[in-house]
């Protein structure tokens, strides 16, 4: 092993992660990035009216899941969460289950559009389409946390777009009064849709707000996965202590359109894709294991046989699943007993 | 029993449902120790504590998206809004969060919320401290939304919200607060959200009202009694969803129907009111379902000759059931 | 003379603002370079440039709350919502400010925007992409309210409202901006903000809608003309201030009231139309007076079999009209 | 003249004021705060239904509308503003016309509450009752001065509460994009009604939120009247060389009730009153102006008469004027042309 090897080597373990943590780590990237592509192709083969996805931002979401704890703490996602939320509990064939509208999404039942992502039994808040308003929601679950004493932390997510809303101020006001153990994410790709960063602040960093409410914020590289888990995990341990909100931004790159409704060559140059497409996490942090000899070709191989296979097995026990029956929109408008 | 004030009877329900359930807690922006502008949560904070009665910032989005995710977190959150006038920047957290967070989660996740709020004039209040709200949120399914009349049924009524698993708007007409009284229990007791209930019996004519409006529209039938008019009166106390058999039992037994809300008349609550009369009772009417309602400004002026202007009154009211009645 | 696209007639009432009036601008979310999500403001930019075609930050209070300031300091601003699902945060700016901006300071100010919202459902648009809102906006005095269903009315009336010295909700039914075409003129036309329209004369009943709604109703008249049944259409096309005489005189003349509308039911916006009827046109009726409108649930679900179980069709619209002229 | 007299009498000269100017200062500090004593009196005597006022803010008010254009700049102000219209350039009268509800109110024909100003003529918007949405109108009024180039700067205030609302973050962020040539005031009088400053927010000066923005922000003690001078004239500066938005946060006592409404004594204690008494610019400008030997025992009385003979006619002229006419109350629901 080289001596480069070696110290590379050692980032990972001076954080604490073993070597099959960060295997584990780079499986769920790269699961996320195989569900994204398959999405899209269900999309473009008319198996699926919608997509929107989270290519690019999957390192630091997985990063950022990791120190969560799957039963305990609560996510608040947002339509990119594809990644964290599988770290945090769903499969790929909930997600497919969602795309594909059927009767046994566990999100929505099929009602909302793919991307809205939610699920009780690993403590997923159900999600909306107005960006924004889930920053209000974590806070309140977290306060929750505080005064019933349970030890959970809430992680809530939005894009850097979605900072910009009313509800984003309002909801870091209130969790550094309060101190509520709630991280605050966003993941910033320098576009709210078409809308680039320049107009949409003036500031190049979201981060710099946190001083503003009275918590600590920090940026980190979004491609750079262990930097990522380390900004979180420290973040993590202050929430446990009762010390408060941090406030993190990760810098990711945004690798496709919006969304299947749009097309982003109308208004990204190829030059800006073309460098956005270097950034790829999927390609850093495998870079990164294979250059402290944890993925081999021969290991890697079997990685993305894993992984494809996982995907296939989805896509079919999804597309199998049963539509919901009309009857049933009438449900749930109101409680219903248990 | 106690004859108490309206604004005590909600007071009453806070300090009960408090006691009684540690995930109770109360929100919104002087709460704590002034005890709200109108004292609804007098008391509280020193019986319970800061971390139960929570002085918000002034960000009313916050407070009914924070008392969401609380709500989603295992808390039976009573979120105030000082004045329903200043609810409009939750607007957003209210309907499409509150009020779909069930039907969106194929019922997997709930929203128990009180969202509280003061509304209608009262002297001197203006363009913004007397807007009637109950239009915009009665239409909105997911979402309950009340309004009570009397001081036993704010308490029983805010009781029944404050256990109910879904969100429910709860408007107290702020002109009733401290001049309307009536007998309450001390104890427990709640009053079921859903079915109206008709206040006074009576042959020549159906009127609808809720809040405010249904103690001047009683004083109204009270006037015109004399007359030889004879009105019967029902309390609309839900608004969402609402008891459409009273209402039209009550439009089969009299023939006429005249709805009276203090909100301004154009797609006002008590448009449908009328129109579910007139399609489901058309044979029963004997006159033109009437709406007695505010003019169509945007607010009721501060100036007094403007605001008496405006103003539904006992008066205004026996006019119209007067006119009605001789149809 | 052009059959164009409803979105181009959009379009171009744009171009041609900007070009006519230094004065008219622009602003919204993503509404420059990518010339909006629906493409109502393509080609924008590029003329007039990014000072007044403002693709602004992802906060829709701000985007009302900021057009309403440039309108006070002699701008013309159309404030682009990018789904009227998300109008709701911008509601306290519009209704607390906009609407009362003239009234409060008693005609010395004035708010002169328009407010641009795509409303209504698509194929797969789902709880949150498919809102109607019009019965909130309609009810508030001083805003206007239009929902053209032509591409004729829809260039003629954006023209009209962004000359309007008040405020104007514009709202534009997603489905017809890529289906719905017809003929429009390429040069200068107003359609003025007010006056209802009978699209198609008949005698048995009359029919009211708006948007997309009036387009299906066109359709199901057509369908059931073969049936003998002749229904008179009207399109609703101002919802506020709403031309009443229009709609009696119809009704004077069919006896028969049928009130359709995308939004659900409950106190949507043809409950004031049903109200209006029953009150005014009491003797003309022989039937009572009938809604078809949305299922009270909160929102229009994805999954096609749901999406379908919600959506009013001209079938739909078709079987109520037999129902109601059989009555 | 003392050497003290002559360094101190050096400050305003040195911000360029004359002693002229100080003196006018004073006045309408005396003025507003005379005018103030008067509502309350008014109200007291049932001659009015509701009071809001500004006593221990005008210091600032007067110093921060100093700089500016009566007649070219916007002013959007909020209901603690009575110093600041004055020196804008609306009456005593006028807002005792309010006050009394007057159909010649000319900020709205009696239809809204007192403290709700607004004037045309003075380039004052009119402004409502709902906190915080006066900001992104501010924010719009400057961004169309930019576009048409005219030149002129807008001002609009806030108290610190205010600033919680998501309308204001979402108003600084435009402005600074948009380098609008706005001056962001907010007086921080550490309540909300009786919401202390640290139930409000977890940071102790709302200034520091500045540079989350990406624009200037400042604090100044609101009882120091030149420096208020001060600090507002160079962000006027810099907003007329286009240069864009400062945040200026003065701290200020908040002398009495919130509003006639309103019993400050529930949550305020003895001390903190007293305390607060001590920061009266009235009374620290004065001292300041006897110090450099402007107010004598004789010109200080000139002045208290000169104040109260204003608000006497004042008070008599709104008191004569007629009561709006039931039937206007239709009125300018739209448009009624010229
Ligand atoms: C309140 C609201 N306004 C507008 C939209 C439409 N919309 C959906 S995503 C989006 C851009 C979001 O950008 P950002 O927050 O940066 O997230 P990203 O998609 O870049 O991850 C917009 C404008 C919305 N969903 N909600
Ligand atoms: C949106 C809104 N919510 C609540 C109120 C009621 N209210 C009026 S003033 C006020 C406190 C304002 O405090 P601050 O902004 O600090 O100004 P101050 O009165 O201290 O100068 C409140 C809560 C309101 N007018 N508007
Ligand atoms: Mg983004
Ligand atoms: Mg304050």
């Amino acid at each position: 092993m080289s001596a480069e090897a070696k110290t590379v080597q050692a980032r990972h373990r001076v954080l604490g992660l073993s070597d099959q943590d960060v295997l584990e780590m780079y499986y769920y990237v790269a699961l996320a990035r195989a569900l994204d592509e398959r999405m899209w192709v269900l999309q473009r083969a008319g198996k699926a009216m919608f997509v929107i996805s989270g290519a690019g931002h999957e390192g630091c979401q997985v990063a950022a899941m990791w120190p969560m704890d799957k039963k305990l703490d609560w996510f608040v996602p947002y339509y990119r969460s594809v990644a964290a939320c599988l770290v945090k509990g769903m499969t790929a064939t909930d997600m497919l289950l969602g795309l594909f509208a059927r009767a046994t999404d566990p999100s929505s039942g099929g009602r909302q559009m793919p991307g809205h992502y939610g699920h009780p039994r690993f403590k997923i808040l159900s999600t909306s389409s107005p960006v924004g308003t889930q920053y209000p929601h974590a806070v309140g679950i977290a306060y929750a946390s505080r005064l019933r004493r349970t030890g959970e932390v809430t992680m809530v997510s939005i894009g850097e777009g979605g900072t910009s809303q009313g509800d984003w101020h309002e909801a870091l006001n209130f969790a550094a009064i309060h101190k509520c153990p709630v991280l605050l994410i966003v993941e910033n790709n320098e576009l709210a849709i078409s809308v680039p960063l320049r107009k949409q602040m003036a500031v190049s960093s979201v981060a710099v707000r946190a001083a503003g409410y009275g918590m600590p914020g920090v940026t980190a590289d979004g491609s750079d996965v262990l930097e990522c888990f380390r900004v979180t995990r420290e973040a993590y341990d202050r929430a446990k202590r009762g010390e408060g909100p941090t406030l993190i931004e990760f810098a990711v790159p945004r690798l496709g359109s919006h969304s299947s409704d749009d097309q982003q060559e109308r208004y990204r140059s190829r030059e800006e894709l073309e460098q956005v497409r270097k950034r790829d996490p999927l390609l850093t942090f495998r870079a990164y294991l294979e250059r402290v000899g944890l993925l081999t070709q021969g290991t890697l191989q079997d990685m993305t046989d894993r992984v494809r296979r996982e995907i296939d097995l989805s896509t079919d026990e999804a597309d199998r699943a049963p539509l919901p029956q009309p009857d049933t929109a009438t449900r749930h408008v109101f409680y219903e007993g248990e | 029993m106690a004859e108490i004030r309206y604004i005590d009877a909600i007071n009453q329900a806070h300090h009960e449902e408090m006691a009684r359930d540690a995930r109770v807690l109360v929100l919104g922006e002087d709460v704590g120790r002034k005890g709200g502008v109108f004292g609804a949560t007098m008391g509280l904070v020193e019986k319970f504590g800061e971390d139960r009665v929570i002085d918000t910032p002034l960000a009313e989005s916050s407070i009914a998206g924070v008392a969401i995710g609380m709500a989603a977190n295992g808390l039976l959150p009573i979120a105030e809004f000082q004045f329903a006038d200043f609810i409009h920047p939750a607007f957003n957290q209210i309907v499409s969060e509150a009020a779909r967070m069930r039907y969106r989660s194929n019922g997997l996740y709930g929203c128990p919320v009180v969202f509280r709020a003061p509304y209608g004039g009262s002297h001197g209040t203006a363009l913004y401290h007397s807007q009637s709200i109950e239009a915009f949120y009665a239409h909105v399914p997911g979402l309950k939304v009340v309004a009570p009349s009397t001081p036993y049924d704010a308490k029983g009524m805010l009781k029944a919200a404050i256990r109910d698993p879904d969100p429910v708007m709860f408007l107290e007409h702020k002109r009733m607060y401290r001049i309307v009284r009536g007998e309450v229990p001390d104890g427990d007791y709640t009053v079921p959200i859903g079915p109206a209930v008709v206040r006074r019996q009576g042959r020549d004519l159906s009127l609808f009202a809720y809040g405010w409006m249904l103690n001047e529209s009683l004083a109204a039938a009270e006037s015109v009694a004399a007359e030889g008019i004879d009105v019967e009166v029902t309390d609309v106390r839900t608004l969402a969803p609402l008891d459409t058999d009273t209402i039209l039992t009550s439009v089969a037994k009299t023939n006429r129907a005249l709805i009276v809300y203090e909100d301004n008349l154009f797609l006002g609550y008590g448009a449908e009111i009328a129109a579910r009369i007139a399609e489901a009772a058309f044979f029963d009417l004997d006159a033109p379902v009437t709406r007695l309602a505010g003019p169509d400004v945007p607010g009721i002026p501060f100036a007094k000759p403007l605001e008496e202007w405006f103003s539904i009154t006992k008066d205004k009211i026996a006019t119209a059931i007067r006119k009605l009645a001789a149809y």
